[in-house]
């Protein structure tokens, strides 16, 4: 979009919808939405409660826990089926159910599995999130030039220099779109289970806030969730387009 | 010793006294963890998979189908609804024959109370459906979304003030069942009763305390931090709701015990909720009294 | 950054089942496989139903009696009676609304940047903390599930359908233009067209989404069908038939994903639109 | 002793020869790349001219103002005397990739540039089909392009620019996606088709043979920004069998000197 | 009159010719479609031999036989008399799409075969550069596949193969992805490089003219199932000036012959 020949880029149009949510809390339209002043207010004094502290060192530990559990397993798993025909017939029917199954579903049954603290909602978070690396990083390895492995093979590449050297590195783009795309799901993962079983963190302060009309509290704490999931999309996607770059040369 | 309490809803206003007892509990060095899930389902289920050991609400049905052995141990409140009813569509129970109603959830206090009404009332509700969280239905009724249902003291108030004779409030019996109830395996009460003592003997000193002086349960907001999230605008509210309960005499000083257990029977199984002749049901069966006596003879009889 | 929107889900698919060389042993033959995993998934199902992992975690076979029970007596075809209601109209709607709104945005530049980042944010926020809002609103019928349906389905609609918009074959456009086509026949007979299977895979991962806001509703705003199958038998500690309940629903979700890639796959053929 | 003429600088007085494309000072800046600066051009009636010239000299930007699908910063484009700043129907584009539609068939895909302007099912239909058999594509009407090879396609391409009828077919390295035994089929069958109707090619290509092999009058592109560096007008008797122009000595001779002066700019 | 060497049949006696790749009754089927049906050849030291057919044929099949990237179904390759059934240092393979490594530079490219053999870090950094320069890159050492031109990615491809010094070059269809100029060029080079250098090169192209200008020996394989057709060993002199030979007699004899061959299987 340009306006007087200057470009502005795409999400600056979010501004243009705060302001419409400015005028519309002000007139108090709608009565669970407070002009957006106020939840910004609100927002600078919530990040300085305990309450807020706490739920988010909660929060942050079991996503990072969950997310770091399904990279680690993702990965190699979508690997070995992007290169080994029968564990990709095993395995993929499983993968494909559930990376597109409503698995809120099956959060309840977690907590009889897991317990109740944080584990269970680590494993939400793994849940969520692992499905899509698998996908992609079997995509990724799937994609992989077949004269790239040959290339390999004719000068001579023991299987592990095989996976170190190329495997590894070609499906890098696809991985990381991967670990993009788990990430966002894992922040729902996250939030599903802290809502759907234990109330903890931040699953616990939306519905005090939701259940007590603490409306600018409730709108702070979405806006600073939404934050925090868009800029570890978009971090990941500068690293992404920073492979791209070497991998531009992909036809 | 370690003891971890599941909470079968987030807690609110109403929950003061039991928040409190749990902070003396631990300044007496039983080390309490609370774990707060989104259903009493969930925390029933908790206890019985042992991930937890105490729990808050009053499973009967689960008691009467799950193999393992689970006994309530102390009541903490006495029910205290309040059918709510849009007065430009229902007046009184007779209006709500066939007509839809929202409760909290299936199997709670809330239902037992609508389905024990209409039963008396010689009426059938329509559609019950459940919607988790008295401020939810609250404010469902306020928008309209909802004409008929059933809410707590404090929302009751909430209603009356924001809209003042717009709603009905319909008469309910004194009901005497219990709304809140300490629960755990009967392992567990043989195994711990050291800090099961403990919590039951806070329990009832708190409720004693409240119920003399309602005033008190702002000032253990104060001292315990309770429920820092609600702000300090909720003070004059749990004043005005543990004036109120504490006027109903719902708190339980002495902890239930047998009289509480029949009044449940003959509720929970007018409501459906329990199988079999509410006389034929032997206490011993769902409840273990074993600490509040022991805290009754310790604090005394009130 | 317009035309490198990447949505959710976009390898999502599911794999069709690749076609292979007629020669081969048994247990390359993606049937037998696909039996073998489902075999294997039921048996271990079966001993950590038996070991017992919990009390709350019956056997497979337990599941699958309660299931039929469900089915015979009913129960499982009234509740989803009331839950497929609001996932239908919702999909339905998201689907009219979200390829309008995607192909406008990906013909007309201003309707792009004013409306795709809040769809972007939708896509990529944790909205499942919102749908308890939606009752404030709403209420707990059907226009609040239906809209917890949209809110899930309809930005995956979207941004796939002006993806697709977006992304149509420059050269083909092109073309149309260098034989005089006027644009509304640029939009029907080439734009269209061209942008139908991304759209029709858009529309897929829609019903997915849709799925899952179906079961948010029914678990977040007030259990009518299959949440109230769940809820019930959780508070009757009727463990297999909870279980079958959720098993039931995923396994629904998964044969219409199925199904609908089946049809994609005949329709659209992607193996050979590559040409 | 070289039998091909050679010209430099402006173009020839029009009156002299019969140009249906006149071309006159185009010039085009993408950013701050200069890709064109001032040509002028004539492309006489009924001949096959082609572009030729180092990778990014601009070739396909001076065919696309030609064509109309870009618009030039400088400069006019006159076709039959007439000035045109847009696709119009008596100029007809062959694409390099092809562009054919894949989710239809090729009569469909044929008939495509008819199917715009209006025409009748019925007589659309009957005009590719003869079209797509002077292609020599009979009997492959329903086939979808994935079942057709590279060369199949580009002849599909080339019937549905053939069938609008137009007077100036435009081809951009139509050959570039083609295999080298079925691109020297097709461009036998270029010449052929050249000879037996009266249309004007312009052509776009990379291959010096090809250049010479097929075209009346060559037009050398220097690199960027493009301008015109030479006009070679091959003398070769193309009438007889095709094979016999690659032993000819003015085709070789062309060849060679056209790539002595191209290869300076050869990486 | 005719100056080329026609054979038809069995390959002639080994003692004859010094043949340092010897491929014996080779055949490969893919699930029902028979690709190679008893393939013999033998490919003496230091020439290069191109392999020549219609598309499908079977080429790309046979040349990664000889490298040991496919197993075969039947028959035996041997190198110097050795009989081998996977990759070895003595071959090399340039792939048609260049298959470089987008994430690595120039250097590491061409390096990668001696540092998969573990070379160490400076001396394998030495010979890449030596090669670098040889196929006429020095100075894009640093610079990632992306940012070269196709003729430029080919030619790292090249000097990947050049620098683990192999004794034989399997080049699949080099050119492919090269445009015309820089291709010619490219030729040329190549061209210069084998009579520099005592490498044998197998040269897989679906260009004649290419095949006749660079070759030594031409074997044409007939359509599927792939057998061998002809042998064809063009008499050129490449020593003087490679432009000359596109006029050569022999040459221009030898493409025609070919073309009227092939030409039956063009669609
Ligand atoms: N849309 C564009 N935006 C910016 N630069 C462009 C664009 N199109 C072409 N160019 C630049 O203009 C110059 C001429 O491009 P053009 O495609 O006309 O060259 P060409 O002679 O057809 O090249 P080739 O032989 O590679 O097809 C090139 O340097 C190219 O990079
Ligand atoms: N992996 C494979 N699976 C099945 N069939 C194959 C496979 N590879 C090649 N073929 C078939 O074997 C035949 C020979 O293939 P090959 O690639 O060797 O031919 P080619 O002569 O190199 O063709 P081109 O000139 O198109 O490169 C072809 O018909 C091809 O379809
Ligand atoms: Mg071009
Ligand atoms: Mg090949």
């Amino acid at each position: 979009m340009t306006l007087f020949g200057y470009r502005i880029p795409m999400m600056a149009s979010l501004l243009v919808w705060c302001v419409m949510w400015e005028i519309v809390g002000r007139l108090n339209l709608v009565f669970l939405l407070p002009p957006f002043s106020e939840v910004l207010a609100a927002a600078v004094d919530l990040v300085q409660t305990p309450s807020w502290q706490k739920a988010t060192v909660t929060t942050l530990r079991a996503f990072a826990m969950g997310m770091a559990l399904s990279i680690v397993i993702g990965v190699p798993l979508g690997i070995l089926m992007g290169r080994i025909k029968i564990a990709d017939d095993l395995l993929g029917m499983w993968v494909n159910i559930f990376s597109s199954a409503p698995l809120s579903a099956i959060v309840p049954v977690l907590m009889i599995l897991f317990g109740f603290g944080e584990k269970t909602i680590v494993a939400a978070v793994f849940l969520f999130a692992i499905w899509i690396i698998v996908l992609d990083t079997r995509a990724g390895v799937r994609h992989i030039s077949p004269s790239l492995i040959e290339m390999a093979r004719s000068y001579g590449a023991s299987r592990p220099a095989l996976y170190t050297k190329i495997i590894l590195w070609a499906a890098l783009p696809e991985i990381l779109a991967g670990i993009r795309l788990g990430l966002i799901r894992g922040v729902k993962g996250v939030v599903i289970g802290q809502l759907l079983v234990a109330i903890v963190g931040y699953g616990a302060l939306f519905e005090t806030f939701s259940r007590n009309f603490r409306m600018a509290e409730f709108w702070a704490l979405t806006i600073i969730l939404f934050a925090f999931a868009l800029v570890i999309a978009e971090l990941i996607e500068r690293a992404e387009a920073k492979v791209e770059y070497y991998a531009g040369a992909r036809q | 010793g370690d003891m971890r309490i599941a909470f079968g809803d987030l807690p609110g206003i109403e929950s003061i006294q039991t928040l409190a007892a749990i902070e003396r509990a631990k300044e007496r060095g039983v080390n309490v963890e609370l774990i707060v899930l989104n259903d009493e389902d969930l925390a029933a289920q908790a206890i019985v998979g042992g991930q937890a050991d105490v729990g808050i609400g009053a499973p009967y049905t689960l008691i009467q189908k799950a193999g393992v052995p689970i006994r309530v141990f102390a009541q903490i409140s006495t029910l205290r609804f309040f059918p709510v009813v849009n007065s430009e569509f229902y007046k009184e129970w007779k209006d709500l024959d066939g007509q839809d109603v929202a409760v909290q959830a299936r199997g709670s206090g809330t239902e037992a109370v609508m389905l024990l009404m209409a039963k008396n009332q010689g009426i059938k509700l329509g559609n019950i459906s459940y919607v988790p969280g008295s401020e939810v239905r609250r404010n469902a009724l306020l928008q309209g979304t909802l004409k008929a249902s059933i809410v707590d003291a404090a929302n009751r108030r909430a209603l009356e003030a924001e809209a003042p004779g717009k709603f009905i409030v319909l008469p309910v019996e004194d009901l005497g069942a219990s709304d809140e109830a300490l629960f755990a395996t009967a392992d567990y009460l043989k195994n711990n009763a050291a800090d099961v003592d403990i919590l039951v003997e806070e329990l009832m000193k708190t409720a004693r305390e409240i119920t003399e002086n309602p005033a008190v349960a702002v000032e253990f907001r104060n001292k315990y931090k309770l429920l820092p999230d609600l702000g300090a605008e909720a003070d004059g509210e749990i004043t005005e709701y543990y004036k109120e309960t504490a006027a109903a005499g719902s708190l339980a000083l002495n902890g239930g015990g047998a009289d509480a257990a029949a009044d449940d029977f003959a509720f929970f199984s007018l409501a459906g909720q329990i199988e079999g002749d509410p006389a034929s049901l032997k206490v011993a069966d769902f409840w273990d009294v074993a600490a509040i006596d022991r805290a009754v003879a310790k604090l005394g009889k009130k | 950054m317009a035309p490198s929107i990447r949505t959710d889900g976009e390898a999502a698919g599911l794999a069709p089942a690749s076609s292979r060389g007629t020669t081969g042993a048994w247990w390359e033959e993606p049937v037998v496989l696909r039996l073998v995993s489902i075999a294997a998934f039921a048996a271990i199902w079966e001993v950590a139903g038996r070991i017992p992992v919990s009390f709350a975690f019956p056997t497979f076979s337990d599941t699958m009696v309660a299931f039929f029970e469900l089915l015979a007596d009913g129960s499982l075809a009234s509740a989803y009676l009331s839950t497929l209601q609001p996932l239908v109209l919702g999909v339905v709607l998201s689907a009219f609304l979200g390829v309008g709104l995607g192909t406008i945005c990906g013909l007309w530049r201003t309707g792009e940047w004013l409306l795709i980042p809040v769809f972007i944010v939708l896509q990529a926020a944790p909205v499942a903390a919102f749908i308890p809002m939606v009752t404030f609103v709403y209420g707990i019928g059907m226009t609040a599930k239906t809209l917890a349906v949209i809110i899930l389905a309809l930005p995956v609609i979207v941004l796939n359908t002006y993806k697709a918009v977006r992304n149509v074959n420059q050269s083909l456009l092109v073309m149309c233009r260098s034989f005089l086509g006027t644009p509304w026949q640029t939009v029907a007979k080439i734009i269209l067209p061209d942008a139908s299977p991304v759209i029709f895979a858009g529309l897929r991962l829609g019903v997915a989404a849709g799925f899952v806001g179906v079961v948010l509703a029914e678990l977040l705003i007030t259990p009518t069908g299959i949440g109230d199958l769940i809820t019930f038998h959780r508070s009757r500690a009727d463990y297999a038939e909870m279980y079958a309940t959720i098993a039931s629903i995923i396994a629904l979700s998964t044969l219409t994903l199925v199904f609908l890639q089946w049809v994609e796959a005949r329709v659209f053929r992607p193996e050979k639109r590559g040409a | 002793m070289r039998a091909t003429a050679l010209r430099n600088g402006p173009s020839p007085v029009p009156a002299r020869i019969d140009s249906i494309v006149e071309v006159r000072g185009i010039s085009k800046t993408y950013g701050n790349v200069e890709a064109l600066r001032g040509i002028d051009l004539d492309f006489p009636r009924g001949k096959l001219t082609s572009l030729l010239g180092p990778s990014g000299c601009g070739k396909t930007t001076l065919l696309k103002i030609i064509a109309g699908l870009i618009k030039a910063d400088g400069g006019t484009v006159a076709i039959n005397g007439k000035r045109v700043s847009a696709p119009g129907p008596e100029r007809a584009f062959v694409f390099q990739d092809f562009a054919l539609m894949p989710w239809a068939t090729v009569l469909r895909n044929v008939a495509f540039g008819l199917e715009l302007r209006g025409t009748s099912r019925a007589e659309r239909e009957e005009i590719a089909r003869r079209y797509i058999a002077e292609v020599g594509l009979a009997g492959f009407e329903d086939k979808y392009p994935h079942e057709l090879s590279g060369g199949m396609r580009q002849r599909v391409g080339l019937a549905r620019a053939l069938s609008v009828d137009a007077d100036v077919l435009l081809l951009d390295e139509p050959f570039s996606a083609v295999d080298e035994q079925n691109r020297r089929k097709f461009q036998e069958d270029l010449i052929r088709l050249r000879t037996n109707r009266n249309k004007t090619f312009i052509f776009v290509t990379h291959s010096i043979e090809e250049a010479v092999y097929i075209s009346d009058r060559i037009v050398l592109l220097s690199p960027r920004p493009g301008r015109v560096s030479r006009i070679i007008e091959p003398e070769i008797d193309r009438s007889g069998d095709p094979e016999r122009i690659h032993r000819d000595r003015h085709y070789l001779d062309t060849v060679d000197e056209i790539w002595q002066g191209l290869k300076q700019y050869v990486e």
